[in-house]
């Protein structure tokens, strides 16, 4: 079966993050497909590759990153909801003249229509929240 | 036919109360991270008793979140405790899944 | 693909950002011809009231976004009848176009539906 | 740098990289006219009669249109003749709701990347 999950809520504020993993990690072992996450609200600050958490703390960041190069997810952030709370990558920094970035691939920057499509796409769409 | 994806504790929000306001009798409910402490709540307790329904609706917890939390004790049937991977099963074979929180 | 979907308003507006993020994704939903209706459900009725006005607090003003629904072909607006008495609001406290409906009327929406998604 | 006859240096008008203004107060019919031809176009009164209900359209719901909802808007206003697609394209080639949002000096409609 196919499944989109949608992750809306800020890491290390609310479990949700770590949950969505999870159920993603389990998706992918009991054979499904995910075919997105989509990071919405403040979400998108799983997609920060500025994450320093403690050396005894999960790095969600690098939690992603990993799953998605060893089973090639596609990790979508909503584009409006993270260049107004600051995550941006160097295309977009570049765009508005920001002096850094902050993240960059696997994780992409899209809009709102990548969500819809995930939930027309997919059986199934499980939010986070 | 859908999955109800508790999320928040029933005793600081309105998750529960407004998904029991929308249940259909074919539905299911799943407890996770703060839902899980619904086990305590007479909201959850009232719809377990035989006569409140026809048909009992289906109440799953996350087992990793309810353990966490200290409140393996508390869990009774007919409050069934799940894995992830079955949690994963139990939205393949719902038709909708809706998160509250 | 054209599907019927389901939108559950839950929370008020202002106070957090999920009724404009969640309204963000009605039009883009639309503007991509899906078929949409929208039940505001618990605190979700709030977003509804007329004579809101956000300026003042930096906040675009919720309800008169909602009231471009219309332009983009969007009619079935829902609250239940539960929802507002519990809220001491009736339907002229709301903005036009919104149905009252009863736990029942809301399953055969439900029924209807292809897919689901809340904010 | 100029903007169509605008200096952009004493007028302080910035426009951001998608040639949207920075600022939405800096609007005037002269600046209208400036990003116009940025675009290629040469504004008409056809195209103003637009831009002024685009701007009513944003005052009253606080969103920049998608294209169906702006086509509409126009059919309301102004009748079958000029609320259509054809017509709209024909003053705002293209991608006629983010255009005229761009000349009437508006956000960039939800959704366009």
């Amino acid at each position: 079966m196919k499944f989109s999950l949608l992750v809306l809520s800020s890491p290390y504020s609310r479990q949700a993050s770590e949950s969505a993993l999870r159920f993603a990690k389990s998706c992918i072992d009991n054979g499904h497909t995910l075919y997105r996450i989509f990071f919405y609200q403040d979400g998108v600050q799983n997609a920060s590759q500025l994450q320093t958490p403690a050396q005894d703390e999960l790095n969600l960041h690098k939690e992603w990153q990993s799953l998605a190069e060893n089973h090639d997810l596609d990790l979508v952030v909503c584009i409006a909801a993270a260049l107004k709370r600051g995550v941006l990558n160097k295309e977009e920094a570049d765009r508005y003249d920001q002096a850094a970035f902050n993240t960059d691939a696997p994780f992409e920057l899209s809009g709102l229509g990548q969500l819809l499509d995930a939930q027309l796409q997919s059986d199934r769409l499980i939010t986070f929240a | 036919m859908t999955l109800h994806l508790i999320q928040r504790s029933p005793f600081t929000h309105q998750a529960l109360s407004n998904c029991l306001k929308t249940l259909m009798p074919e539905d299911s409910i799943l407890l996770m991270e703060d839902g899980v402490y619904s086990i305590q709540h007479p909201l959850l307790q009232d719809i377990l008793t035989p006569a409140a329904q026809a048909k009992p609706t289906s109440i799953y917890a996350l087992i990793d979140d309810v353990n966490a939390r200290g409140l393996e004790a508390f869990n009774h049937t007919p409050i069934l405790n799940i894995s992830m991977a079955e949690f994963v099963e139990q939205c393949a074979q719902h038709k909708h899944v809706i998160s509250w929180y | 693909m054209k599907k019927k979907i389901l939108v559950l308003m839950r929370q008020a507006p202002y106070g957090s950002s999920l009724a404009r993020d969640g309204l963000d994704y009605i039009l883009t939903s639309a503007a991509y011809d899906q078929d949409i209706t929208i039940l505001f459900l618990g605190d979700g009725v709030w977003q509804l009231l007329k004579q809101q006005n956000g300026k003042s607090i930096y906040a675009k003003t919720h309800s008169a976004s909602l009231e471009v629904l219309p332009m983009y072909d969007i009619e079935s607006l829902y609250v239940l009848s539960d929802d507002l008495e519990d809220r001491q609001l009736s339907l002229n406290d709301l903005i036009p176009g919104v149905e009252i409906i009863e736990k029942d009327e809301f399953h055969q929406i439900m029924n209807t539906q292809d897919s689901v998604i809340g904010f | 740098m100029l903007l169509a006859g605008i200096d952009m240096n004493t007028s302080n008008l910035q426009l951001d990289k998608h040639g949207f203004l920075k600022n939405l107060d800096d609007w005037s019919e002269e600046v209208a006219c400036a990003i116009a031809q940025q675009e290629g176009l040469t504004l008409t009164p056809a195209h103003f009669e637009i831009l002024f209900m685009l701007r009513e359209f944003y005052k009253q719901y606080e969103v920049s249109p998608a294209n169906r909802p702006f086509v509409k808007a126009v059919k309301l206003a102004f009748g079958e003749e000029k609320g259509n697609s054809i017509y709209l394209m024909s003053l705002f080639p293209e991608s006629p709701a983010k255009l005229a949002a761009k000349i009437a000096g508006l956000p960039k409609p939800a959704n366009c990347f």
